[in-house]
């Protein structure tokens, strides 16, 4: 197979990149560093958490909606002072990676997730799993999320949703 | 049958001194009971709702639904009534409907082919005759008493329920209608579903159904609740309660009391004040053409009627077994929502749901009583505020009394 | 003892209007009547397939396997008999065998290295002594009353049967001569396993039963069955039924009936013809000596024998639980298939399985049964097709005949 | 109240022949007996482990932990007395503490906001004058009836053990001097927590309570155990009872005796002799002022004192439903432990816990039982090593005493 | 560590390559783009499905086994029109891919997978998790797989198998 | 986006050698393959298994505690030989791989992983999930771990823990 190695520079320097963000990204929420979990969207960057019953039918709410990184703050201080739950912590798995496309500085990449649960009693559970369709640009250097949409495949949620998926 | 059912095996239970400001554990733990409630409640008088109206726009819509944890089929026939049936086919009892929702032109059974009309009228047996004069029906056999079992339904303000009583008293009879204005009140016009969640609860359902009706907990539960004054204490609101006792609804207007006894309390929940860097999603229009920010109805024994801000849902009680429940988000918005409107309300809907800033810990709270309860099924639980009975409360939701209510209806439904 | 076992709380049960043709939902619900069962049908005068002969070649060769949900090892001893005991140690009850298969000189418990025969009787106790003359056995303890639980076995062209009864009648004598016979026609020659296959079904173990003995669902429910002419009503065949009325067969030969009463019923199974890209999958030699192209026979309660054009199998029934039955598929040929025939079986068991083309849907329909039973146990199925009896019917398979067998054998059993 | 509970359900429960050398397989799977064990056992006149004096070092710190399966917490109060109650809030019944360790001034419920001290009186009612002169407590309420169930608690050099009964004995009589001479022994000088581990055990909690106290089975089930002498049939040791027979002391010295009953079984622990590649996880240093390398004692019901080496460690035992156990391990070393003995302890710690080399078979062995136990229930297992009764055993751990001890104990307190 | 950058090139471009073709057969089946499945294998590819009970014990029957596109498209077919099942969805998960060797065009590969499958009403299980056995090759310069042996780690299959794995 | 070239190939180079070696390693148990894995170990390399509670609250137990290639084979050796339990098998995951560093010849690395084991009834479960804290280093031309740290989410382990992680 031959292959024109600027180009495949490119696609792995891009590829390598990707992976290397959606990896921090699931360590900061794994490693319960939510403060700095804002800080890998843009400015003006949407996240939102859905159903696949939802999006299949065009239905527009969400579970978490946060338009900007305003919202995502008080979601993490509000986590942090205000609401109450059971301490629990997460660990993501991503598969699948795609980087669907890039043009215009934005990057467009699509993956799999899953977050099994785990509670200080010991029971670990799949608590969620579904694919993750975003839109990156690099900002100093770095690359943030202009738009982060999870699709959960199912349509329950077990007891609350407090930390971000 | 004569068998040690669940109604034997329950049948002893008796309700300590006769008093409804305490609940024993077992409530929330035997699985006797659960089954009992099935027949006596969610079986028994009373209205359980089913889906709404929007949600079945055209003839042949359907929506498959349970009534406790009976599976229930809600569809629109070709005149435009609405019909209800257990969803299980009268030949050997499976799902008929194993889609959640379609468009049918009539029911038909997968396994053998039997079909049924929309309103659930058995319509047709396959190979009802046979093959070459061989096989085929009994010949005592009468298709009109082959129906899907059918729940009566009654609407109101685009809310379907249904109950499989004849006893049940008509809808706004059974609530009462100061309370059937308060449904009147927040869905006016044309209704229009924004979206669902489903949160299950590790719980028995009568402990997210008390908590609907624990005005109580509210601003004590729920901090970034009080802490942004959607409710406080120190508003105006009240709770009113209908004449059964079975149904309440509390609510909070924006008129200012004396900080006092808020101030003399050292409220947790008041401890620490804290701004959000974008109030966006506390944003409330005025819409009902009231200064009400806040109205949670419930109506006995599943469904809730919410308002919050501009934050509108029904949310359906399904039991799941005794120590757990599914409980269904409808959200609301109305049909005539401008786009300003309809981004409000997605911002708004950040509050409540399983995710919801002002309502995840309900989510929780349930299952730790349900962890505690079996310590100790015999001892009981204490609702002592707002006294013993059960009254409506002007200007104050400091009270248990729509708490009390529920088990007075709870009650009157299992004969205990 | 006397406390409220099963059988106390379920004593009470009685069976509707003696009548066969319906069935109460809670026989497929009450946890009671499936402790009952365990004892009075799969531990009671009824033949349960165990194992193949040709899965245990050689002596010391066995397998783990269940009766009912009792854990049993079949084993091939020295002398060539095969025994069958529970597989719980006379000591404190471990497992004695915690692989599925193996091959062993003795079976040795690793909790205590009590040591037994190939029969199961025990043949070592460790320290039986003690050590340093202390401790060791008591002095009144008699080996020969400390064996396993043992199974009267039978063998029948190569399948192995048990049973925990002495009432229990001999194998042929059970399942009658003329379906002896089809065990006869099926397996004719010495057997070899292609593979296993185990399905979970989420559902009692009754409704996977009933759902072989239904040979009403076959044309209705397996679409691609009958649009490929693997099964359709207007083929030749039937359902012969033993005696007792616990054992059918059912059977569909290559020829053709009118097709008229096929044309009168809109069945959703015909609506669209639909053609193979590569229907190698659905070729079939004639091998058994006839046109027979589908036979399924059942031996109450635990074992169907199945041919469905060359796929031959024997599917064992496990249950789980009240509402979880495993199905353990064992996939067959004959030891002197050449590479070709073995090819065209791996091919044909396409169509069967858990992923089989024809089959997957009995892996469902019994969970949406199970699903809806529970909206009211006390309400019954109806089984009205081909009477309220149980007669064989010759040339046409739309009968209920079968399953109304399956009731009266589950009554005679269980005493209701 | 008179309703069909667990303990008139289980009323006519008998223990067969009034022999504590046989006991039924129900004991093990049946629902009813489990709920009696909660109020007959571990809130009957038992002392239960509940923490480590180490583990709550300052006023206000507290720990979450279960007796039974009833959720506890222990905490130290401003005067440094301990203090055990029930964690469930005397209002509504959540969880008062739903974080598993922490240090508070007070514990706050947060569903309402009521406050208990740290010993478990309730402090405080949220809005106990309710809100403008409106709501509020009941008149006739009184807050000195309402605190948190209380259990009393005796400390024994360093564990904290509390129980619901008036009527057990102080601990030192309970478990007797001979056996309270071993905790001295083990536990001489301050301890230090070197980490947990918590097993789940897929058994009936009794089943790991007499594996245990079931000396016969060390040397036989635990292969790499006796192959690297920690424990051998023919080193020195014994077996001490309580005069209860409830508690019991197993221990090993290593002085040897004859090896020829040993040789005299064919043990398959002694098949294969084998070594280690590193042997630095079976060092020894004698710490204890003697030469007993092992020594597992119990506390009837729920606790087990552990000395294997230099690993030293208490197991409580959490039963979580009739066929689930959970298994907490708190690894302990001592205060003035060097940075070489704390390194050795860690090594040693490979032998024991969830994956300890000589301890990971009793984790799935009581599985076994659980499993086969189901295939009848009516059953019994036997018990017959080192005769019928219960008395001690100098230098020999082949007998079954201690486990008929279990039961003796059992059956006093469940009254059969 | 120092590389020899053109082997490294075609090494990470065939890793890249292989990688990019798992994600999207993932993508394919779930997002339900079933009719795209077959065209992920050659004209007589096999994709065979068992159970390691089966694979270890030497035992040839596949719970699936399809010798050519035509009978994966009759599968598609018969589950699009004839067979009866409650839908779902899989999210797959893939992960320990290793590219074993290429020689003579032809790719050998494997990679441990997981299916988690969630049911209308919500509930989310483990449906499947294995081994994947791969024989790949080029076609009009797309990945095609030439063999695909999916073996499941568990004996059983929870109610029904009908979307490929 | 431009990039060192140079820079590139040496990131993706490693990234792909510790790739394969998170593969292998998975495949070397889920294989069962045991008896290799003390070898994908340095000489003296230690392997810990603890769980988020004690590494949290600084407590220095662990489930498993191999200090040198000699305590693994006797681990393997014990499981082959002396030890009691059913048998059963894994399917590693591992996701987010992120290579933290490389100094002095050394490779720290992370990624979350998680276990599913069957059992030959056929039950398939979640037995761990956590994070892999890992130092590596070049030997004879092959990554060997120096340290391996396996932090487990849950404070359990059911039934018991016998193969490695
Ligand atoms: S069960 Fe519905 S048609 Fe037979
Ligand atoms: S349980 Fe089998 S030898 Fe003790
Ligand atoms: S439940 Fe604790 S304060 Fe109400
Ligand atoms: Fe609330
Ligand atoms: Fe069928
Ligand atoms: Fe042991």
């Amino acid at each position: 197979m031959t292959i024109d190695s600027a180009a495949l520079d490119h696609d792995l320097a891009l590829r390598l990149r990707v992976e290397d963000f959606y990896a921090e990204y699931s360590h900061t929420i794994d490693d319960d560093r939510l403060e700095d979990w804002p800080g890998l969207f843009t400015e003006n960057g949407t996240y939102r958490v859905t159903t696949r019953e939802n999006f299949d039918s065009g239905l527009p709410l969400a579970l978490i909606y946060c338009d900007g990184r305003g919202m995502m703050e008080d979601r993490i201080s509000a986590l942090r002072t205000a609401n109450i739950y059971e301490p629990h912590v997460y660990c993501h798995l991503t598969s699948a990676l795609r980087v669907l496309g890039a043009s215009g500085g934005e990057i467009r990449a699509r993956a799999n997730f899953t977050v099994l649960r785990t509670m200080p009693e010991g029971d670990t559970t799949i608590f969620a799993c579904g694919r993750y369709f975003d839109r990156l640009i690099e900002e100093d250097g770095r690359l943030k999320l202009r738009e982060r949409l999870a699709v959960l495949d199912s349509r329950q949620v077990d007891t609350l949703l407090v930390v971000p998926i | 049958m004569a068998m040690a059912t669940a109604s034997t095996r329950a049948a002893g239970f008796t309700w300590p001194n006769n008093d409804l400001s305490r609940a024993p554990y077992r409530v929330y733990t035997d699985p006797d009971l659960y089954a009992l409630e099935r027949e006596r409640i969610f079986q028994g008088p009373t209205w359980n709702f089913l889906a709404l109206e929007c949600e079945l726009p055209n003839p042949g819509d359907y929506k498959a639904t349970y009534v406790g944890d009976a599976p229930v089929i809600v569809a629109r026939a070709r005149d435009g009534s609405i019909s209800a049936m257990v969803n299980r086919c009268a030949h050997k009892g499976a799902l008929v409907c194993y889609k959640r929702r379609g468009n049918v032109r009539e029911f038909i059974c997968v396994y053998h082919n039997w079909t049924y009309d929309l309103a659930g009228n058995l319509t047709g047996v396959a190979f009802k005759r046979g093959v070459a004069g061989k096989g085929g029906l009994a010949a005592d056999f009468q298709p009109e008493r082959h129906g899907l079992e059918k729940l009566r339904v009654e609407t109101c303000r685009g809310l379907i329920f249904g109950t499989f009583s004849d006893d049940t008293p008509p809808f706004v009879a059974y609530i009462g209608a100061e309370l059937a204005a308060n449904i009147d009140r927040v869905f006016p016009k044309p209704l229009k579903v924004l979206g669902y969640h489903s949160q299950i609860l590790p719980n028995n359902w009568k402990l997210y159904a008390e908590n609907n009706k624990d005005s109580y907990h509210a601003s004590l539960l729920h901090v970034f609740h009080n802490t942004f004054g959607v409710v406080r204490p120190n508003m105006g609101g009240g709770v009113k309660i209908s004449n059964s006792g079975w149904h309440h609804l509390s609510y909070t207007q924006r008129v200012s009391l004396g900080d006092d006894e808020v101030a003399r309390e050292k409220v947790r929940s008041l401890q620490e004040q804290y701004r959000l860097k974008d109030p966006r999603m506390m944003e409330h229009r005025l819409e009902l053409g009231d200064n009400i920010t806040n109205a949670i109805q419930t109506v006995f024994p599943s469904l809730v009627v919410q308002q919050i801000l501009n934050a509108l849902a029904v949310r359906q009680i399904q039991p799941k077994g005794v120590d757990r429940t599914e409980l269904v988000w409808t959200v609301l918005g109305f049909e005539d929502d401008d786009e300003a409107m309809k981004e409000l309300r997605l911002k708004v809907n950040n509050l409540v749901g399983p995710a919801g800033l002002i309502s995840m810990e309900d989510g929780c709270v349930g299952g730790w009583v349900q962890r505690a309860a079996k310590a100790n099924p015999d001892a009981t639980t204490v609702m002592p505020m707002g006294g013993r009975n059960v009254e409506a409360s002007e200007g104050s939701r400091i009270t248990e009394a729509a708490v009390r209510g529920f088990w007075k209806g709870w009650r009157e439904c299992m004969g205990f």
